[in-house]
């Protein structure tokens, strides 16, 4: 997509706006539409279309393929320690209460680091997918 | 006005799967099924589904367009016709159609049956998320809170998919 | 709801459906990209611009606004860039 | 009525399935067969006069969230799922040169 | 007064099906990507009507959403077309 001269300018005024709204699905999923799942799709989305508009190699150099795999076992490591937090203080798996002192606040704690996760690991796992249909094995 | 919205979706949703079975070209199924996401996520917007609506939309015809795509570089374009024959599977299905419909003819109509009342579980959710999450989207606090087991394993699921496909396509000779 | 979000609404309707039975008729790429784009900008901004009405200065007519520009700069850029395409890479004798 | 044009769709896409011997169709016609469950566990769970189940002062009828968690899963399984059986395609294609399943010669 | 809005979204699904049509009917990919356009042009309209049915809902995020992976699908279906295109020419 090198000769599409208006394309490249609107992508580059676009996609800090899609990442920026990802974000904003991401954390204020707890009082609209939203959560960890949508917004990881939408960042993905953004990194995608940076990478086909640039080329692989430009979108290699920002997100490396290591990084990715990195990030997304971040992100279920995330999801599983705020689980044995509760075991920690002698509470059950994944109960959120112990995480502040007060019961309402270590809740919501809870599910912002919760979608968190998994906001990291469904975005990092589509990019690593797009990359390995992608480039088929050279640099994986 | 929303159902008869819907009956309107609905059959557009079959238009478009019926053009799926005619058609030979790989490139139009592959547009047709990002119209299909898109129509379908309107349909769950339409019955109150608003974060299923949101993951529609981003999954179906974002990602998934783009990983057919992909595949597609691979592969012919044109798809030969099926060798079988087709007469009686159709019939097979018209028969399963109508005995399906007798079947299903007596559920109460959408929105008729008072399933809040009818469940304790989903009774307790929406009294008491905000009292005891103080998060006021009961889908977030059901998925992220009462039930993270769920959603521990929903995000291991995803986690194994990204590592096998890393693994199947890892020895591949690049060849475009 | 008052008068002028009545008429403003019906009339970016109807130029929806004008749009769409344009690009049904007509018999060239080029030409179809023409009725599209009266969908794509004209029906859009006077959809939006009775819903803002309707709702007054607030957040959400903020939101409908940056749907209208985004609306707006995407579409036009999407339509460019297919007729682009397709002068490159279709058959010569199309185009004339 | 509406239930019956959802188990039209249903067997359509199980038709796909069946049928068709293109393996890329036959993923495209899982996927009609999954959005017709989907569709079909929404309409259950819709109540009449109801709104979105995000919890506000002024509202006191709300659609069932219950269902709407369970289908927010299972379409993220379902990119999962497509996407591993997209890259097993091309591997066949690698391996025996199509991907027509009547073509395929396991001898 | 009240039906105005009604009578509008009866309009646009009108003009959905005469999308849907020219998506079917058509000869050429690139119409086939045109119709797709419009037809995401015409959900995101249609979306933003029904926030204003029965009851006040307040759906732009969603709508956002729509447009966002409009341009992204469109843009994506066009790159990988002209991949295929090349390919077929240096053959």
């Amino acid at each position: 997509m090198k000769h599409h001269t208006v394309l490249r300018i609107v992508t580059k005024l676009i996609i800090p706006l899609i990442l920026l709204f990802g974000l904003y699905i991401q954390f204020h999923g707890d009082y609209s539409a939203g959560g960890g799942f949508q917004a990881g799709v939408i960042i993905a989305s953004g990194f995608i279309l940076y990478n086909i508009i640039f080329g692989l190699e430009v979108g290699f150099s920002i997100l490396s393929i290591n990084m990715t795999k990195n990030l997304m076992a971040i992100g279920v490591l995330l999801y599983i320690a705020v689980g044995f937090m509760g075991i920690i203080q002698g509470l059950n798996f994944l109960e959120y209460n112990s995480l502040l002192s007060s019961s309402k606040e270590g809740q919501l704690l809870g599910i912002f680091l919760v979608e968190l996760g998994v906001g990291l690991t469904v975005s990092n796992v589509m990019i690593l997918i797009f990359y390995s249909f992608n480039n088929m094995g050279e640099k994986l | 006005m929303t159902i008869a919205l819907l009956y309107i979706l609905l059959s557009v949703l079959i238009v478009i799967s019926i053009y799926v079975i005619i058609s030979r070209n790989l490139f139009s199924v592959i547009i047709s099924t990002t119209i299909f996401s898109m129509v379908c996520a309107l349909i769950f917007l339409l019955l109150d589904a608003i974060d299923v609506s949101l993951t529609e939309a981003a999954v179906g015809a974002g990602i998934s367009t783009i990983l057919f795509l992909s595949t597609i570089r691979y592969v012919d374009i044109i798809a030969t016709d099926t060798k079988k024959s087709t007469v009686p599977i159709v019939i097979l299905f018209f028969l399963l159609l109508i005995s399906i419909s007798i079947l299903i003819y007596d559920l109460p109509e959408p929105g008729k049956a008072n399933v809040v009342n009818n469940s304790q579980a989903t009774k307790y959710y929406i009294n008491n998320s905000t009292t005891e999450m103080g998060v006021p989207n009961v889908v977030t606090s059901v998925l992220a809170g009462y039930r993270g087991f769920d959603t521990l394993g929903e995000v291991i699921v995803i986690f194994i998919a990204g590592i096998s496909v890393l693994g199947i396509l890892r020895n591949t000779k690049g060849r475009t | 709801m008052s008068m002028i979000e009545a008429i403003l609404l019906i009339l970016g309707g109807v130029t929806a459906l004008i749009g769409t039975i344009g690009c049904f008729k007509f018999k060239d790429f080029l030409s179809r990209t023409h009725a599209v784009s009266v969908v794509d900008t004209f029906s859009t901004l006077l959809i939006i611009l009775s819903l803002i009405i309707h709702n007054g200065f607030t957040l959400l007519s903020v939101k409908l606004f940056l749907i209208l520009i985004f609306l707006y700069i995407t579409g036009s850029t999407a339509i460019h860039v297919l007729t682009q395409a397709f002068l490159k890479y279709s058959k010569k004798e199309i185009i004339k | 009525m509406l239930y019956v044009l959802n188990m039209t769709l249903f067997l359509i896409g199980l038709f796909i399935i069946v049928r068709e011997s293109n393996l890329i169709k036959k993923v495209i016609g899982l996927n009609i067969f999954q959005s017709s469950v989907f569709i079909f566990y929404i309409l259950i769970s819709k109540v009449e006069g109801g709104v979105p189940p995000i919890i506000s002062a002024d509202q006191s009828i709300y659609s069932n969230p219950l269902p709407h968690v369970l289908i927010l899963t299972a379409i993220v399984v379902s990119i999962a799922t497509t996407s591993l059986a997209l890259a097993l395609i091309i591997r066949i294609k690698d391996k025996y040169g199509t991907i027509e399943e009547d073509d395929i010669d396991l001898g | 007064m009240i039906e105005a809005n009604i009578i509008v979204i009866t309009l646009i699904s009108v003009a959905l099906l005469i999308s849907i049509l020219r998506f079917i009917f058509a000869e050429e990919i690139y119409t086939k990507i045109l119709a797709t356009n419009l037809i995401g042009t015409k959900i995101v309209l249609l979306i933003l009507l029904s926030g204003t049915l029965s009851i006040e809902k307040d759906f732009t995020d969603i709508a956002l959403v729509y447009a966002l992976i409009n341009f992204i699908s469109t843009i994506v279906i066009l790159k990988y077309y002209e991949d295929k295109e090349k390919c077929n020419e240096y053959d």
